[in-house]
């Protein structure tokens, strides 16, 4: 019937929701989703310009199966959330579908089946309305802007926390000992070959090495193993000789 | 208990521009209270100076403006200018919440302090990832537990969020049976 | 070479009011050149305009000055004020923490009490520093020696770190379930 789309309340957000229906009444998604179940019934009773206060609910809960069968046919995830409500919507159909005297009967004082659903519907349009308004507030706020740093002693990097940080902080400090274990795992790869070649290297190229801070650059257990046999190797396999200046001193290898 | 500063008496116009210089040099908006501290003024003598200040401002008609936020004043550019402060600052409006983050926003605004499940049952609607993404983005902090089942954690709105929606404080937001009859009875 | 923006021309008051804003937003102090690249105009037009502010500001004596810097202009506070502007910077509330800082009291929080050597060994860093800062700002307190080689002093958060935090007590602190929960089913 209508070709043009309804503006919704909620248009102020580009992925606003978007039903577009076309002269054969198909309803076709066509942007974004809806921020919730509530959202898009109250969507839908505006769309039939329903009073809410009484809910066609029969239609209204028709066109919200289709919407749900729709968004599964372009294999939107349904959350939870939509189906739980589909659910509620069937309830209330079926409860408004039994004839109403024999209900009073029960009841002294009847109760519309819907009228649960519209209390949270009511209540939630506030909330949706008050979201727009902390939207307009936020636009405003971004035309102002404060003063750039002031130059001091004490630029330091601060930031002012709440528990939350600390938490945070807390597992970024985790997952960065973590890491740092994963690379002390692959560093342990080194094969006495390896070993061998590194401290050759390091032994031509300066003549002389301090053998007690080579040992100390060694990362494990077993790279320092490696290294104290490395260190045997090259003094039995090459001209190198092991030098003690003093008592206790540092112990020096040195190319000869 | 402070005999050794021996300062003269200031003049009300002395005490203005020290106040401005103040709320130029502070972080965050600046509330009478800590004005009062470091002056050692009275409150009503401060209220009265930055009521002149402000109202200087607004004669100015300049490119700032002091505005009343978080309880405290703070310098700001007038919104206004805010074309060609972005054209300099090369910066665009930054990222917009996603209305489930701003109805998340809006019903933890109202409700504080507020449970996860609670707002699941206003928004119909698990709201995890936006109730996330508002902490990540200091809109709101966790109010300690719930004294009921499973002690759920709550939360509440942060200093930052009087801020970033220009609010001197709670109060401030409208009322939020005022936002009930807009669609009812269409 | 701009004809895609049709600007009505601004007036010299409004061009000394944006001019007024960039200054106060930049970090920098701003030159002739940036000024007139950003608003299109030509630089004696800015030069002319930035004098006029010069003078306003002079001829206020208010709390803030305009000053030339490093070939460009920076809006400041005045050097009367010094005194006091050091006193309030000194009393600034002090719940800004370093990020050192803040990492040193995320590992007491979660791990106390908790030695020298364990924050090294969980942070990978010397933490000496952010330990005496957050003793200084008595958000941890010592409590006692751990009976290990080196009897080495352990650490814990105080009753100030539950104020400023906001916790009735350690049980309090959000754990990582917490933020699992937010993560999870989405």
């Amino acid at each position: 019937m209508e070709q043009q789309t309804e503006q919704l309340i909620f248009d102020f957000y580009t992925e606003k929701p978007h039903i577009v229906r076309n002269a054969h009444e198909e309803i076709k998604l066509e942007l974004g989703k809806f921020a919730g179940p509530l959202d898009l019934l109250l969507y839908l009773i505006k769309q039939e310009q329903a009073n809410i206060f009484d809910i066609p609910i029969a239609r209204i809960t028709d066109e919200y199966l289709k919407y749900i069968r729709l968004m599964k046919s372009l294999d939107i995830s349904v959350a939870g959330d939509f189906l739980v409500m589909a659910a509620t919507l069937i309830e209330v159909k079926s409860r408004m579908l039994l004839p109403r005297e024999s209900l009073a009967e029960i009841d002294e004082e009847f109760e519309d089946p819907r009228r649960e659903l519209v209390d949270r519907l009511l209540e939630y349009e506030k909330f949706k309305n008050a979201a727009q308004m902390l939207y307009e507030r936020s636009t405003v706020e971004q035309a102002v802007f404060m003063r750039g740093e002031i130059e001091s002693d004490e630029n330091n990097l601060e930031v002012s926390t709440t528990v939350f940080d600390l938490l945070g902080v807390f597992q970024k400090i985790l997952a960065r000992h973590k890491e740092e274990i994963q690379l002390e795992i692959e560093r342990e790869e080194m094969s006495l070959a390896e070993m061998l070649k590194t401290l050759k290297k390091r032994l031509f190229s300066a003549k002389e090495l301090n053998v007690l801070k080579f040992f100390q650059e060694m990362n494990s257990r077993r790279e320092l193993v490696l290294a104290f046999i490395a260190v045997l190797e090259i003094v039995r396999t090459e001209s190198v000789k092991l030098l003690q200046e003093e008592i206790f001193g540092d112990i020096i290898l040195r190319k000869q | 208990m402070n005999q050794e500063t021996e300062k003269q008496p200031r003049s009300i116009s002395e005490l203005i521009a020290i106040i401005e210089a103040l709320i130029f040099v502070a972080d965050e908006p600046l509330t009478e209270k800590i004005l009062a501290d470091v002056l050692e003024e009275d409150k009503e003598t401060i209220q009265i100076a930055v009521e002149e200040l402000i109202n200087e401002y607004k004669q100015r008609e300049g490119g700032l403006q002091i505005r009343e936020i978080a309880g405290g004043w703070q310098i700001s550019t007038r919104t206004e200018f805010h074309e060609d402060i972005r054209k300099f600052l090369r910066t665009r409006p930054s990222a917009k919440l996603s209305i489930a983050a701003l109805e998340t926003l809006a019903v933890i605004a109202y409700k504080q302090p507020v449970t996860v499940p609670e707002i699941l049952e206003i928004r119909g609607v698990q709201s995890a990832s936006a109730i996330k993404t508002l902490l990540d983005k200091r809109l709101i902090v966790a109010r300690g537990r719930k004294e009921a089942v499973g002690r759920p954690m709550q939360y509440g709105t942060s200093k930052d969020f009087l801020i970033q929606f220009g609010l001197k404080d709670l109060s401030e937001l409208p009322n939020v049976e005022d936002f009930e009859d807009l669609t009812v009875g269409i």
